[in-house]
This record gives C-alpha cells, sequence and structure tokens, in this order.
C-alpha cells in the first residue's frame, strides 16, 4: 500500500536509485563493520567517511538541479545553505565538547574562551540540544531561502541577475563569518569534535551510522525530489523554466511557485551540510567559497541537469576524479579537472545522463508518433530536434 | 456610455515608451458574448494594447474595466488571468518539453496555488475536458506528443485550446493564423466563431480573407487610436483607413 | 629613554654647530680613529661616534654620513679598517674615508656593511640637518630644514633665525619659518612666542600642525587656549578634507574595479559569455608585464620607464590571442547555452591557472614600478599617489577608447549588429563567425591591459585573477548587463561608496555592507542601473 | 531500460575500487619509509606552500644520500590538499591510513592545522608543521617548529619601544585568528608595559585586501600625533605586496613610521620592489642573510638542488629543516618510525638550526629559537639588527591570556598532558 503510494510517485530510475542508496546504506556499514580488514569486499573507515562525504555532495547537488534543473534558477550562492546548515550542525557538536575543551570551560568552546568571551552569545542558546539544532538545520538556510527569494522573485529578477545576487549573498557570508568578532569561530572554523548523540564521533560504528544516515538522506532527497517533479506543480516549474510570462498568463504566480522550491531546495542543501559536518571534522568560512557553489554547478552539468539522479552521478564523479588526481598527480591535475569541464561541456553537452534522456526521450516520443502513424512532416523535420531544452536562466 | 453592463471597457488610454506614443487616447468596448476583430498596420499598437489588457504593461492614462467593474490596471497578469481573460500570442508560444496534454493540463482552470498544484490528482471531469479539447483542437490523436514537434499550425491550435482550458470569459487572439494554410485558416475561423458562441472574443489580425471569414465587427487602429469602427465594408471604404493601408 | 639621550646628542653638537658658523677643518689624524668609531659594536657607540664627529664640524663630516646612510662604509674584517666601498663584481672599489685616496679592492667576503637601523637613519639626517642648514645648495638646504622640522630641536632656534635671514628662495623660508615654529612649541619658550608660532604652524600642511599642536592640548593659560582653538580649527578643515579624499579614493578604487570589469563587459555583457576565465585574461596581461620588464632589464636598463608603454600593446595581444583562440575553439560551440560557458570557461580557467603556476612558479613575480609612476603629492592635506592617479587617467581612457571602438568603427558596428540579430547580421553578409572571434579577443585584450594596470598595485601570482572575478562580475551586473556606460558608472558608485563605509563600518564590515546593497538595489532595479532597453542581451 | 541504472552502479563501483586503488600504496616497497608532505599546490595558499614541498623533497634526497634512516631509503608521497580545508582532512587521513606514512610534514594556515588535527589524534600519528602561529594549542601528535607570538611579536615589540622609542602603535591585520589573538596578546603586554588605549589603533582587513589607500592614510594620521609611532604587521601573505606598494607610493619612510611584520619574509619580498621599504622591519626566527656557514652550505646545496641561484630561502623553511632533522634523529634513538615511540624520544632532542646555534624540542612540543629582527634592505633581503641574546622556548599558552595563563603543556610521562593546569594541578585546562 505505501510502497505502492511510494512507487506511484517516483519512476523507474528514482525507484532504483532510492534502493541502490538504501542498500548501501545497509551493505557498507555491515561490510566495514563485520568483514575482517584482509576481506576484499572490507570496506575501510577512510572510504566509508569519504564515499559519505560523496553523498552529502551528492545531496547539494540534487537540492541545486531542483531549482536549476527544473525551474532555470541559477543558484551560484547554494554552497552558503549547505554551510548554514553545517553550522548549525556544528554548533551542536560544539556545545557537545562541554568541559572536555582545552580550557576545560563547561558551556564556553575554546575560541571563545581565547578570544577571552565572558558568556555565551545569545545565538548560541539551545544548541546544546540535538533537536533545536537539527530544526535550525532546517530553519535557518529555510528562513534566509525564504527572505532572499521572496525579495528576489517578487520583484522579478531573473537570470543571471539572480545568479550574481545569489554569489553576491554566499560572498557576503563568507566575509561576515571570517570574522571573529560575528562568534562562530572567525576562519578556523568549528572542528575538534567529540561526540554526537552520545556516539564517539571517530568511532568505526559512529561513521558507519553517519554513513547510512547520510544514504538514506540522499534516498529521500531523491524521493521529495520526483514526487515534486512528477506532480503537476513540477509540470508548472518545467513551463516556468521554459516560458515564464506565458505561465503568468496561464494565472500562475510563477513568483510564489518559485519562492517554494527555492525554499524547499535551500533546506535539502541545509541537511546535506548538517550531514557533511559530522564526516569531514570541520566546518569553516571557506565552505561559502563563491567557488564552492560554482562547483557544485559543475556536478549537476556534468552529470545533467534536470534529471534527478545526473546531480548525483555527476558530484560523485567530479569528487572522485579530486581525491583521485590530487593524491596521483599532485602537480599537475587541475589540468586534469580543468579538462574534463571543457571536454563535458563541448562532447557531453546535457551532461553524461543528457546523453542518455535526450535518446530516450525521442525514443519515446517517436513510439508515440509511429503509434499514431501520421507523421506530420513539420514533425519529420524537426525530428532531430533534442526535446529537452536548454533551461534558460531567464526566459 | 458607461462601464457598468459592457464586459471590456477601454477609455482614454495612453501609454508611451520614452517619448513613443504607442496608445493614445484609445477607447474601446466589448459587450459580453461579442467578438471583434482588430485590425490596423504594423504599429498600429495592436498588440500594446493586448499588454494593457492583460497587465504586462500599464497605462500612463486611460481606464481599464472588465466585466464593468474590474480596473484592470490595479492587477498583474496572473490575478487578471484568472478574473477571466485569456491571451494567445502572436508567436505560438506552447511549453515545448511538455506533452500536449501536459500543455492543456496545465491551462485547465483550478486551483492554482503550489500546494493544491504539489498534490493535484486528475479527476474524472478533468479528464473529460481535456478530451473535449483534444476533440475540439483536433489534436487528439497526438496528445502524447512533445509540443516541440507539433507543426506550427498545430501549435496555433494548441495554444488555442489551452485558452480553452481556461475557461475565460473573454479571449485574446493575437494574429491565429499567421504562417497557415488556406486551409488551416479557414478551419481556425471555424474554430474561433465556434468559439465565439459561448465566449467573448478580442482578434487581432492583418488577413482580410480571415477577418471577412470572421465576419464580424471590425475596429481599425492607427498610430495607437481608433481610426474606424463598424463592419467589415464599412470599415474597408473608410477613406482614412485607406490611406493607411496604401499610404497617400 | 633611548629617545632622550639621542635628543641630547642632537642639542649638543648643534650648540656647538652653530659657535662655528663657518665650518673649520680638523686634520686627519684627528678625524681617522672618530670614523674608526663608526664601526661600533652596537648603534650606541655609533651614535656617540656621530656627534663626536659632527662636533669637528668638517666638511667632509656631512658626506661622510650620507655615506654611512647610504650604507656605503664598510669595515674590512681582518684589520677593521673602514673604508667607503662600492660594489664591483666580487669586490668592493675601496676609497679612503678620510683622505678619499683610493684603496686596493677589498674581497666581499672580507668585508661588512657597518649596520645603520632607523634611529641612526634618523640621527644621521638630523646631523646633517644641522651642517646643511646654511649650505650652497637648495636642495641640501630644504632637506635640512625638513630633518629639523621633525627632530623640533629648541637648540636649533638662534641657527633656524640666521638660516632664515640669509634665505632667499620662499618655499625653503615658509619650510624654515615651519621648522622653527616647531621647535619654538618644543621649547621654554615664552608664551607669546609659542602663540605666534602656533599662528605659524596652523598656517601650514594641516596634519603635520595637528602632530606639532596634540602635545600642548593639555596645556593651561593662553598658550593652552590657542592651540585648542588652532586645533579644532584645523580638525574642521580637516572634515572637508575627508570628505574629499573619500571621494578620490573611492574614485580611484572604482577606475581599478572599471579595468577589472571592463573586458567582462565586453564577453559577458555584449557577448553573453558566463565568462570565468575573465581573471586569467587579466593574469596574463600582469604576467606579460612582467616578461617586458625581464627583458628590458636584462637588454635595455635605460628604458624601463617606458616599459609599460610596451607591455600595454604586448598584452592586449597576448590576451586578446588567447581569448580568440579561446573562442574559436571552445566557445563558438556554446552559443545561445550561455550557461554552458560558464562551465567551460571554469575549466579554462583552472588550467590556465595552473599553466601560469607551472611555468612562472607559484610564488609572486616582481613587477617594478616605473619612477613617473612612483611616490605622491600632496592635494591639502591629502596623498595622493601617482600609481592611483595614472590609473585613473588610464581606467577612463581605456573606456573611452573602447566606447569610440564600438560606436564610430565598422567592428564596432558590425559587433552591434551579431549581438542585436545574429540571424539578420549574417544573412546581411557579416561574417559573424570572424567577428564573435574579434569581439571575444578585445574583451581579452581589455582585460590583458588592464593587468598591466593592477600589476603596479597588486601583486602578480597566479591566483591574481581569482581575486578580481566576482568584482568583476557585480560591477557588470549591478551597471547593466551589455551596458558600457553602467558599467562604467557602476563602478565608481560601487568604488566610492565602499570608501564612505570604510572608514567607519571598517574595510570586513564596508565590503559584506556593499554586497548587501547590490543585492537590495538589484531588487529596485532587477535590470541593473542602466537596463538595456528593448530586448536585453543576457544569459 | 537498465543502461542506466547499470551505468550508475558502475559509477559507485568504479569510484569505490577506484577510490581504494588510488588510496593503497603506490607501489609500496617495505623497504622504504615513507613521508608525507601535505602543502597545498593549488589554490590560494600555493604561493607559500609549495616552496615548502620543494623544502621537504630537498631535504629527503640530502638524508637518501647519507643513507636514509635505520638502513631504509625514505620515500615521500606528495599530495595536493589545493588549499582546501576539508581535503587537508581528508589527505591527512588518505596518507596515514592507505599510504602508511611515519609521519606527515605539512599545514600552513591554522585553518588547515586545525582541520587536520583529530585525524592525527585519531590514527595516532605525527604532524611537523613548520609555520608562527597563534599559539594556543599543544597536541601530543604535532610538533610546531614554528614561531610562537613570544617567539616573535613580543621581542619585536621590545625591540621597537626600546631601541625606536616607539610610544604608539598600530596593530594592523588579516580578519583571522592569528592575528587576532596576536593582536590581543599585544595589547594586554602593551597595557601592562603603561602604554595607553588611545595609544593603541588596531585594524582589521579581509583577505587578499588590495586597496590600502584609507588605511594608510589613517596610519600617518595616527602617526602624526607627535609621539613616535610604529606599525605591527600581521597582515596576511597575499594582502603585503599592496600594502607595502601603497606605503612606499605615500612616502611613509622606515625612519618615520616603520613596520615590523611577522608573515613577511624574503619569499613575500621577491614580489616586491624593496628600495622604498628600506629599514621596514621584520621579525623572524631566521633570516637568509644569517652569518653562519651551515646557513651558508644550506643555501649553497638548496640553490643545486632547485637549479636556480635566485630562489630565496626564508623562516618556514628553516622550521622545516628543523623538524626533518628532529624527526629523523628520533627515529634513530627509538630505532622505529613508530608514533608512540617516537613521541617519546623526541622531546629533549636538539639538532642545530641555520643561525648557528641549536634548537631544542620541548616537552610542550614547540622548540626553542632565537628570535632575529631584520630590516629590509634594497635587494630584498634582511639586514640583521637585533637578535635575542639567548634562545626563547616556545610558549604555548599565552601568559597574556586570561584563559591561558594557567595552563602548561608537557607531554613527558607521567604528565603526559596538553593542559595542565598549575592553578588547580589538574590537567585538563580551567575549572571555573
Amino acid at each position: 500500500m505505501i510502497t505502492q503510494w511510494f512507487f506511484s510517485h517516483v519512476d523507474r530510475r528514482g525507484g532504483i536509485v532510492i534502493t541502490l542508496l538504501v542498500a548501501i546504506a545497509v551493505l557498507v556499514p555491515l561490510s566495514n563493520l563485520l568483514l575482517p580488514a584482509t576481506s576484499p569486499f572490507h570496506v575501510p573507515t577512510y572510504l566509508v567517511s569519504l564515499i559519505g562525504k560523496y553523498l552529502t555532495y551528492a545531496m547539494l547537488a540534487v537540492a541545486l538541479d531542483l531549482v536549476w534543473g527544473f525551474c532555470g534558477i541559477l543558484s551560484l550562492g547554494h554552497g552558503a545553505f549547505f554551510a548554514l546548515g553545517g553550522y548549525a550542525m556544528g554548533m551542536y557538536l560544539m556545545r557537545q565538547i562541554g568541559a572536555r575543551g582545552v580550557y576545560a570551560d563547561p558551556v564556553l568552546p575554546d575560541f571563545m574562551v581565547f578570544l577571552n568571551w565572558k558568556e555565551l552569545p545569545w545565538f548560541w542558546y539551545g544548541f546544546d540540544s540535538f533537536w533545536f539544532a537539527a530544526l535550525m538545520v532546517l530553519l535557518v538556510p529555510g528562513v534566509l531561502a525564504f527572505g532572499f527569494g521572496w525579495l528576489a522573485f517578487r520583484s522579478r529578477v531573473t537570470g543571471v541577475y539572480l545568479s550574481i545576487i545569489t554569489q553576491a549573498l554566499t560572498y557576503a557570508l563568507l566575509l561576515a563569518f571570517f570574522r571573529n568578532d560575528m562568534g562562530f569561530g572567525g576562519n578556523n572554523g568549528l572542528t575538534d569534535f567529540k561526540d554526537i548523540l552520545g556516539f564517539n564521533i571517530q568511532a568505526d560504528i559512529t561513521r558507519s551510522l553517519l554513513f547510512a544516515t547520510t544514504a538514506l538522506f540522499l534516498a529521500l532527497a531523491v524521493f521529495v525530489t520526483s514526487f515534486i517533479v512528477r506532480s503537476k506543480l513540477g509540470k508548472v516549474l518545467v513551463g516556468v523554466r521554459d516560458a515564464e510570462s506565458r505561465m503568468r498568463f496561464l494565472g500562475y504566480r510563477v513568483d510564489r511557485f518559485k519562492l517554494f522550491v527555492w525554499t524547499v531546495s535551500a533546506m535539502m542543501a541545509g541537511v546535506a551540510g548538517a550531514l557533511y559536518v559530522p564526516q569531514v571534522g570541520i566546518i569553516n568560512p571557506s565552505e561559502f567559497e563563491p567557488a564552492n557553489s560554482i562547483e557544485a554547478v559543475i556536478w549537476v552539468a556534468v552529470g545533467g541537469r534536470g534529471t534527478i539522479i545526473g546531480p548525483i552521478i555527476g558530484a560523485v564523479l567530479v569528487n572522485f576524479g579530486k581525491t583521485y588526481f590530487t593524491a596521483a598527480f599532485p602537480e599537475i591535475w587541475l589540468f586534469a579537472l580543468g579538462a574534463l569541464f571543457i571536454v563535458v561541456t563541448l562532447f557531453l553537452p546535457k551532461g553524461i545522463l543528457g546523453l542518455y534522456g535526450t535518446w530516450k526521450s525521442k525514443w519515446t516520443d517517436r513510439t508515440a508518433r509511429n503509434r499514431d502513424a501520421v507523421l506530420p512532416p513539420v514533425a519529420a523535420v524537426r525530428s532531430g530536434h533534442t526535446p529537452i531544452p536548454e533551461p534558460q536562466a531567464a526566459e | 456610455m458607461k462601464a457598468q453592463d459592457t464586459l471590456l471597457y477601454l477609455d482614454g488610454v495612453s501609454v508611451s515608451f520614452d517619448g513613443f506614443r504607442a496608445i493614445y487616447n484609445l477607447s474601446l468596448v466589448l459587450q459580453s458574448g461579442e467578438m471583434r476583430a482588430i485590425i490596423g498596420p504594423n504599429g498600429a499598437g495592436k498588440t500594446t494594447m493586448m499588454d494593457i489588457i492583460t497587465g504586462k504593461t500599464r497605462p500612463d492614462t486611460g481606464d481599464v474595466y472588465f466585466n464593468g467593474e474590474v480596473d484592470l490596471t490595479k492587477h498583474d497578469e496572473a490575478e487578471i488571468a484568472l478574473l477571466g481573460i485569456g491571451r494567445k500570442f502572436q508567436k505560438p508560444t506552447v511549453f515545448e518539453s511538455h506533452t500536449v496534454e501536459d500543455n492543456l493540463v496545465l491551462a485547465l482552470s483550478g486551483p492554482r496555488s503550489a500546494f493544491s498544484t504539489l498534490f493535484h490528482r486528475q479527476s474524472k471531469d478533468e479528464a473529460e475536458r481535456i478530451r473535449e479539447i483534444l476533440d475540439t483542437i483536433r489534436l487528439h490523436d497526438k496528445r502524447d506528443w512533445l509540443a516541440a514537434n507539433l507543426s506550427h499550425g498545430q501549435k496555433q491550435w494548441l495554444e488555442i485550446g489551452m485558452l480553452l482550458a481556461q475557461d475565460p470569459k473573454l479571449l485574446l487572439v493575437d494574429e491565429p493564423v499567421a504562417g497557415m494554410t488556406d486551409a488551416e485558416t479557414a478551419e481556425t475561423a471555424k474554430l474561433l466563431r465556434e468559439i465565439a458562441k459561448t465566449r467573448s472574443v478580442l482578434v487581432v489580425e492583418h488577413d482580410m480573407h480571415f477577418v471577412r471569414e470572421l465576419d464580424v465587427k471590425v475596429t481599425c487602429l492607427h498610430e495607437g487610436t481608433v481610426l474606424a469602427e463598424g463592419s467589415l465594408d464599412f470599415v474597408s471604404n473608410d477613406q482614412r483607413v485607406i490611406e493607411v493601408y496604401l499610404g497617400r | 629613554m633611548q629617545f632622550i639621550r639621542l635628543l641630547s646628542a642632537i642639542f649638543l653638537m648643534l650648540g656647538i654647530l652653530h659657535h662655528a658658523a663657518n665650518a673649520q677643518t680638523v686634520d686627519d689624524a684627528t678625524l681617522r680613529p672618530l670614523v674608526q668609531a663608526l664601526a661600533g659594536e652596537n648603534f650606541d657607540n655609533t651614535t656617540k661616534a656621530i656627534s663626536d664627529l659632527v662636533k669637528t664640524g668638517d666638511p667632509r663630516v656631512s658626506s661622510l654620513l650620507n655615506a654611512l646612510g647610504g650604507g656605503d662604509l664598510y669595515v674590512s674584517k681582518a684589520d677593521k679598517t673602514v673604508f667607503l666601498g662600492k660594489r664591483q663584481g666580487s669586490d668592493y672599489a675601496a676609497t679612503d674615508p678620510v683622505t678619499g685616496a683610493t684603496l686596493a679592492p677589498v674581497p666581499r667576503s672580507a668585508a661588512e656593511k657597518i649596520k645603520v637601523n632607523n634611529r641612526l637613519r634618523r640621527e644621521i639626517s638630523a646631523a646633517i640637518g644641522g651642517l646643511t642648514l646654511m649650505s650652497e645648495n637648495a636642495g641640501e638646504r630644504r632637506s635640512a630644514a625638513e630633518a629639523i622640522l621633525k627632530s623640533r630641536d629648541p637648540e636649533s632656534i638662534p641657527l633656524l633665525d640666521r638660516a632664515i635671514a640669509a634665505e632667499n628662495d620662499p618655499s625653503i623660508k615658509a619650510l624654515m619659518s615651519q621648522a622653527k615654529a616647531a621647535a619654538v612649541l618644543n621649547s621654554g619658550s615664552p608664551d607669546d612666542a609659542k602663540i605666534a608660532a602656533i599662528a605659524e604652524v596652523s598656517g601650514g600642511n594641516s596634519r603635520d600642525a595637528l602632530g606639532l599642536l596634540t602635545p600642548l592640548e593639555g596645556a593651561e593659560g593662553p598658550v593652552g587656549d590657542a592651540a585648542r582653538a588652532a586645533i579644532s580649527s584645523i580638525n574642521s578643515e580637516l572634515a572637508i578634507w575627508n570628505a574629499v579624499q573619500n571621494i578620490v579614493y573611492g574614485l580611484s578604487l572604482g577606475s581599478v574595479l572599471l579595468l577589472a570589469a571592463i573586458g567582462l563587459a565586453i564577453t559577458f555583457g555584449v557577448m553573453g559569455v558566463i565568462n570565468m576565465a575573465h581573471g586569467e585574461m587579466v593574469m596574463i596581461g600582469a604576467y606579460t608585464t612582467f616578461v617586458v620588464q625581464q627583458i628590458i632589464r636584462t637588454t635595455a636598463p635605460g628604458i624601463f620607464d617606458y616599459s609599460l608603454l610596451i607591455a600595454l600593446p604586448a598584452a592586449f595581444m597576448a590576451s586578446g590571442a588567447i581569448g580568440v583562440l579561446i573562442e574559436r575553439s571552445v566557445i563558438r560551440f556554446l552559443y545561445g547555452r550561455p550557461l554552458e560557458t560558464l562551465l567551460a570557461t571554469w575549466g579554462i580557467s583552472l588550467v590556465l591557472q595552473q599553466a601560469i603556476r607551472s611555468w612562472f612558479g607559484a610564488s609572486n613575480v616582481q613587477v617594478g614600478n616605473p619612477s613617473w609612476m612612483a611616490g605622491s603629492f600632496d592635494l591639502g592635506p591629502l596623498t595622493l599617489t601617482w600609481s592611483r592617479l595614472w590609473i585613473i587617467v588610464f581606467a577612463l581612457s581605456v573606456f573611452a577608447i573602447l566606447q569610440l571602438v564600438l560606436k564610430k568603427t565598422m567592428l564596432g558596428l558590425r559587433m552591434r549588429a551579431v549581438t542585436q540579430n545574429r540571424r539578420m547580421a549574417a544573412s546581411m553578409g557579416i561574417r559573424t563567425p570572424w567577428v564573435d572571434a574579434l569581439t571575444f579577443g578585445l574583451g581579452s585584450g581589455i582585460a590583458g591591459i588592464a593587468g598591466v594596470a593592477l600589476s603596479q598595485i597588486d601583486n602578480v601570482s597566479p591566483n591574481l585573477g581569482q581575486g578580481y572575478i566576482i568584482d568583476s562580475f557585480m560591477v557588470v551586473v549591478f551597471g547593466g548587463v551589455g551596458n558600457l556606460w553602467g558599467t562604467l558608472v557602476g563602478a565608481m558608485s560601487l568604488g566610492i561608496a565602499n570608501k564612505f563605509l570604510e572608514p567607519f563600518a571598517g574595510a570586513v564590515l564596508g565590503k559584506i555592507l556593499v554586497l548587501v546593497l547590490i543585492i537590495l538595489f538589484i531588487q529596485k532595479r532587477p535590470r541593473g542601473l542602466f537596463a538595456l532597453k528593448g530586448r536585453a542581451i543576457e544569459a | 531500460m537498465f543502461t542506466l541504472p547499470a551505468r550508475f552502479i558502475g559509477t559507485l563501483a568504479a569510484a569505490a575500487i577506484g577510490a581504494s586503488l588510488a588510496m593503497s600504496p603506490a607501489s609500496a616497497a617495505d623497504d622504504t619509509i615513507k613521508v608525507g608532505i601535505l602543502h597545498s599546490l593549488s589554490g590560494t595558499m600555493a604561493i607559500s606552500e609549495t616552496t615548502l614541498k620543494d623544502t621537504m623533497l630537498f631535504l629527503i634526497e640530502e638524508q637518501n644520500k647519507k643513507g636514509g634512516i635505520l638502513g631504509k631509503k625514505l620515500e615521500a608521497v606528495v599530495v595536493d590538499p589545493a588549499s582546501d580545508w576539508p581535503l587537508f582532512a581528508e589527505k591527512a587521513r588518505q596518507l596515514i591510513e592507505q599510504d602508511k606514512v611515519a609521519a606527515v610534514f605539512g599545514c600552513w594556515t591554522s585553518s588547515s592545522r586545525k582541520s587536520v588535527l583529530p585525524v592525527f589524534e585519531e590514527l595516532n600519528s605525527l604532524l611537523f608543521y613548520p609555520v608562527q602561529y597563534e599559539g594556543e594549542e599543544s597536541s601530543r601528535n604535532v610538533f610546531y617548529t614554528g614561531a610562537a607570538p613570544n617567539q616573535q611579536a613580543i621581542p619585536a615589540v621590545d625591540y621597537l619601544a626600546k631601541e625606536e622609542g616607539v610610544e604608539r602603535w598600530v596593530l594592523a591585520g588579516t580578519d583571522y585568528v592569528y592575528p587576532q589573538t596576536t593582536n590581543k596578546i599585544l595589547k594586554a603586554y602593551l597595557n601592562a608595559k603603561g602604554v595607553k588605549d588611545e595609544d593603541i589603533m588596531i585594524n582589521y582587513t579581509p583577505f587578499g585586501h588590495s586597496d590600502w589607500q584609507t588605511i594608510v592614510s589613517d596610519i600617518k594620521k595616527f602617526g602624526s600625533a607627535g609621539k613616535k609611532t610604529a606599525v605591527v604587521s600581521t597582515i596576511n601573505g597575499d594582502a603585503n605586496v599592496p600594502f607595502y606598494k601603497e606605503l612606499a607610493n605615500q612616502g611613509i619612510k622606515a625612519e618615520d613610521i616603520p613596520v615590523v611584520a611577522f608573515s613577511v619574509g624574503e619569499e613575500e619580498l621577491a614580489g616586491l620592489d624593496t628600495k622604498p621599504l628600506v629599514g621596514h622591519l621584520a621579525a623572524w626566527n631566521y633570516f637568509q642573510s644569517v652569518d653562519a656557514d651551515v646557513n651558508a652550505d644550506f643555501i649553497k646545496e638548496w640553490h643545486t638542488y632547485i637549479k636556480n641561484d635566485k630562489r630565496v630561502t626564508n623562516d618556514p623553511m628553516e622550521a622545516t629543516f628543523i623538524g626533518f632533522n628532529m624527526w629523523v634523529k628520533a627515529v634513530e634513538a627509538a630505532g622505529t618510525t613508530d608514533s608512540g615511540a617516537v613521541i617519546d624520544s623526541i622531546v629533549g632532542v636538539s639538532v642545530p638550526n641555520l643561525s648557528g646555534g641549536s634548537s631544542t624540542m620541548m616537552p610542550n612540543h614547540h622548540i626553542t629559537k632565537p628570535v632575529l629582527i631584520g630590516e629590509v634592505q634594497d635587494d630584498g633581503q634582511f639586514d640583521i639588527v637585533y637578535q635575542t641574546p639567548g634562545l626563547v622556548v616556545g610558549d604555548e599558552w599565552s601568559d597574556y591570556l586570561p584563559g591561558s595563563k594557567d595552563l602548561i603543556s608537557d607531554w613527558r610521562k607521567p604528565m603526559a598532558c596538553g593542559n595542565f593546569n598549575v592553578a588547580s594541578g589538574k590537567c585538563g585546562g580551567v575549572t571555573n
């Protein structure tokens, strides 16, 4: 019943991805914990957290694709929401350290002690409770995105203008979080975490659980995305992407739709960030770097935007590439990475999945026409046309 | 004449874009159930007039009333659309990456809020209405096609179909037969007359044959203001109209 | 305490000096040990040696001290003799500091420079000041007066009086009376003299005056009142100047932004390519400057001052050529797909950065300022640096030239035609691919010459471009995509806004505020400052 | 229609396998000892860190010429953390877990050190950190061979106060933790010496700040108040060149307002025409101009190795040199590269530094060094005008910060504590 409802809202691809994610959520931890290190199927802890990290990136990519791929809003500042979610989680983890900090101050995090702060700033209250922090992981990015989006979409800021102000947003946050006076640990950020929900954050079991959680949340993200995309709202979004003003003349309040999906996406990014921090062990302002947000865009593009699993593939591939190249040819790896981006744009304009997507939808479309026997001359002529048009940053 | 008991009421409307007067002191009244053809040379302000009615452009001066009481200058595109004014663009704009059917689904009248669309499931009579419209616009057998692959004429029709799905009180149709074969043109005329039985229609068109086929009251615009109004024969015999079209 | 001692040392020697109006010479035998003493173990000994030398009042002393200050005095490790040295390959060409006789060259390893630190330099200049106040050479007299203006030594008042009486160059005279006033304020002179002095200094450069008067602020009696009055009037004057300063500095910052952004205004603004490699084009321009200067340094050091003039076309060519290359090999496949250009150009920027890094190394390279760009001049109490001024001029002229190219030349006409309606232009027989390549090349080339200018104020490293790319996009978008005037106004207003915020918000908060302002501004003008009429060219 | 999911699974598998391949020791020959080098070769920090990578390769080559350690040759494992702090943590883990390196030499910024610190403690490995930093840290697994604030900042201030008679101070820095902390310490120190607050001006700028007009003219204003003024600069590497260019252009001479910098060395000056800057100061524990035979040899060998006699040497290079030699000596003493053994044997190890003397690893994992103060010369070198008579011990917990004045660190057994509180007599920081 539930499963049936579930599958009614995701296509086959989505279904398979979700099942796959659930599978690794179970298998990887098991192999890491139970199998002996000698076994060929043993996944070392190092890989567990590494892939875990990739998956959080993948989640960020999915969130970004929801607004860019399906609604044509190119955000160059999604890293900001990711980082904010991360900071919310980081603040919880800081509070968990308690008196185990180097200065053994029961309340104040170390960086506050050596900056000689007397008491906890108000915005740190409540973060000793996991659930409050978890709430903030959703609320902080959500509220920021809502406020920002409400302004921007209402006054019909579109295209590069929107992209650039999202970049301005993350850049401003970067500078702000660098400042020690902000009370977020300056450029060193938050680190040296001890435990999460009572589990020692460095224990293999914790890492495995974090990994599993990440995989499951990614599965959830995939489900939510495909639910949205397959609903009538999803159709509206694609309509907005392709012909925004037409949508208005049909009586849709485009700004509200954008605002909705924008906020959802921001929250998704926030959750990704929150899962990222305990696995990486540090959160600092560099996460706000505009370059990071641009990289996220690139993951999506590489994987194939406007698809649900393209971003996942892109994020994992690019980051794996980064991990591999920086170790294999540290001196020249940037050439490889740069070349990858150029090649992908030139030869896989719609990303790795795009190839497939193009081919598939052409196929279905043609079968539809063949079934309809009559092949209109125009359609025949234009059959070379790729049915997935460019998501335009502006109409 | 008063705004009451009219469907569309424009009075003394003027708008200019940095100096250039697109519309000047334009007045036009449309009774409910009426079909009106607007003719006029390029730059006569036909499209601008539609922009004003649909809220895309705000007039500098003048009143624009719908249903006698609604001041259209106070609403934006979406609201006006919901009031029951549908618009078809000169260049057919359909959602190319959606199928014919989905295009109609999107246009179909009904709740437009984000959440209602998120959890929307298609009801029986919605399906029924879509079937009807597909028949009316003769695209029934192509419902699964991506709109991108329709011929130009088919797109024009699909857009008209979307208008119907919107179920508006007033249709604004901008050059519906541009680039259509004669056969298609005739078909379209028939279609529009059919529609006009239940709704008011404002058609902007160059093609005189087509206007003649519609055989309705004609308003001729020139330089943003009404030059002549009446039956096509009356208008086309008007001296100034002839000058405008044939030049001095 | 150290400071007082050094002052007293100077008092002493100057005290003696002005007895000896026309300096008498001493024989070499007495001078030599004093010179030898300069090579003392620590700075205190050297200080003493200096004052002893000055006491002799021998004319050779001033040149000796100059040599010491200039680091031309060496002491041989072997026999500890002090000599005047000049680098000559691996040797020092040595001359006797006392007799001026040429000595046998000393190998560099066998001698070491007599160490001089800031304190010694100050004492030397003060001492020389005392010695050369009556000198024949106007330049020396001027620097002497300046030296006293800094040391503010009461003992030199009578000396100054005579110097002023003798002086006939008005500007130096003014300087001397400034110096005297300063000295008076620093002395135990009677109140009326001091009050006169206060009036005197208030007439001069207001910031120096402030420096001279603040110590008296606390003083009671008429002097204190006069001082306080003078200070407040100076402060009110300075307040106005601060506003002026913010504007001038803002313009200079603005023109830097303009330079960085103007190339982008073409590749991105006009062509719609989200050109993430723009910063690297600037970087290449800067590195071209470096290469040009290297060549000049090695081949023709004489023309170093013109290095930038040579670098400009070179940088334009280098960046422009690379731009054309990029356009032909990558961008041209992406027209109508602006977002792909973001991806590809980002990749290109990574490659270019790494290329430069592998070629020139990761660390900064040194790009020198030609003499005409070094130094500064005073505008009232403001100090404006030549480099900044030139950059303002340069930025504006680049802008003007670009406008001409776009508006008046055939190429410009075609560019506008192509960007406005590609198909139409093509059907009119314009070879659009050719125009595209040239346009992108032009944009990149402009970025290149911007790099030449920026190399003068910023460090030249593989990261140079990254530092400017974000600001550039902000400027172009803020000004309104596809509108050069927008870019100009945008850059200048952002620059000035930044400079007005900086004083009270601090540099960091100031920058943040500017970003927030941009975000809010875009809400009001969703198409930027100068929205393009009709169909805006944009991604 | 399963081609795609298949491809997807393939990808993940490939990623996993590939990753494990990538991580597995590259041609692990057991007769070598692996040494990890964790310096950014790309990104913003590459400017400073690339040199240190070269230095390590150079030192390792030299050591191998001498026959390696314990009869085994050393093998360098170079990775590029790309100035990306989380990537530092990932790479550190990879070096230790996958490449099984005996020790890691690396990091420059505090952020990178902070991000790898938990990894080293978790996996009980060794990190040698060669850069001056803000202190307030002492880890069992980290050896700090750069200067702590008391080995750089405080002597410099003393020098200015004594030799230059400075009474008015501008503390200018980039807005991040190192300058913030150093300036806090300095302010406390100056106040303790009776300098009033109105004679101290503190100013922060963003990273890579390039427009210094306003600040430099503010400094001028502040300096024209009749008292001798000096600038203590903790401005971060990248922003220095434009800062000094502005200073020079606005005609601020060292005789008028000297600037003493803690992050400006020969490497940074390489990007500058230093003629207008003669007399400005820097405080380090080493200058290339140090007149010592060991230094001369080091420079000569370095130039032959790097095949470029223009390349300068600088303080972090010396710190790397010291750290590496200490590690070698400790390993030989312990007879193994096992972390625990090395940690025990390294305390007290003393090796020659490049300024003629020798440095010793103290129980707090910081080292003893001389403090040198140099004035910029027109040839881009520093002329040493002052040197502390003896060696200064790195003070990890500053005595001028209320939070840490009671803390000491001693990693020798039995105490083996990084933050022992002398007031409460307990390990584990303050207990208030």
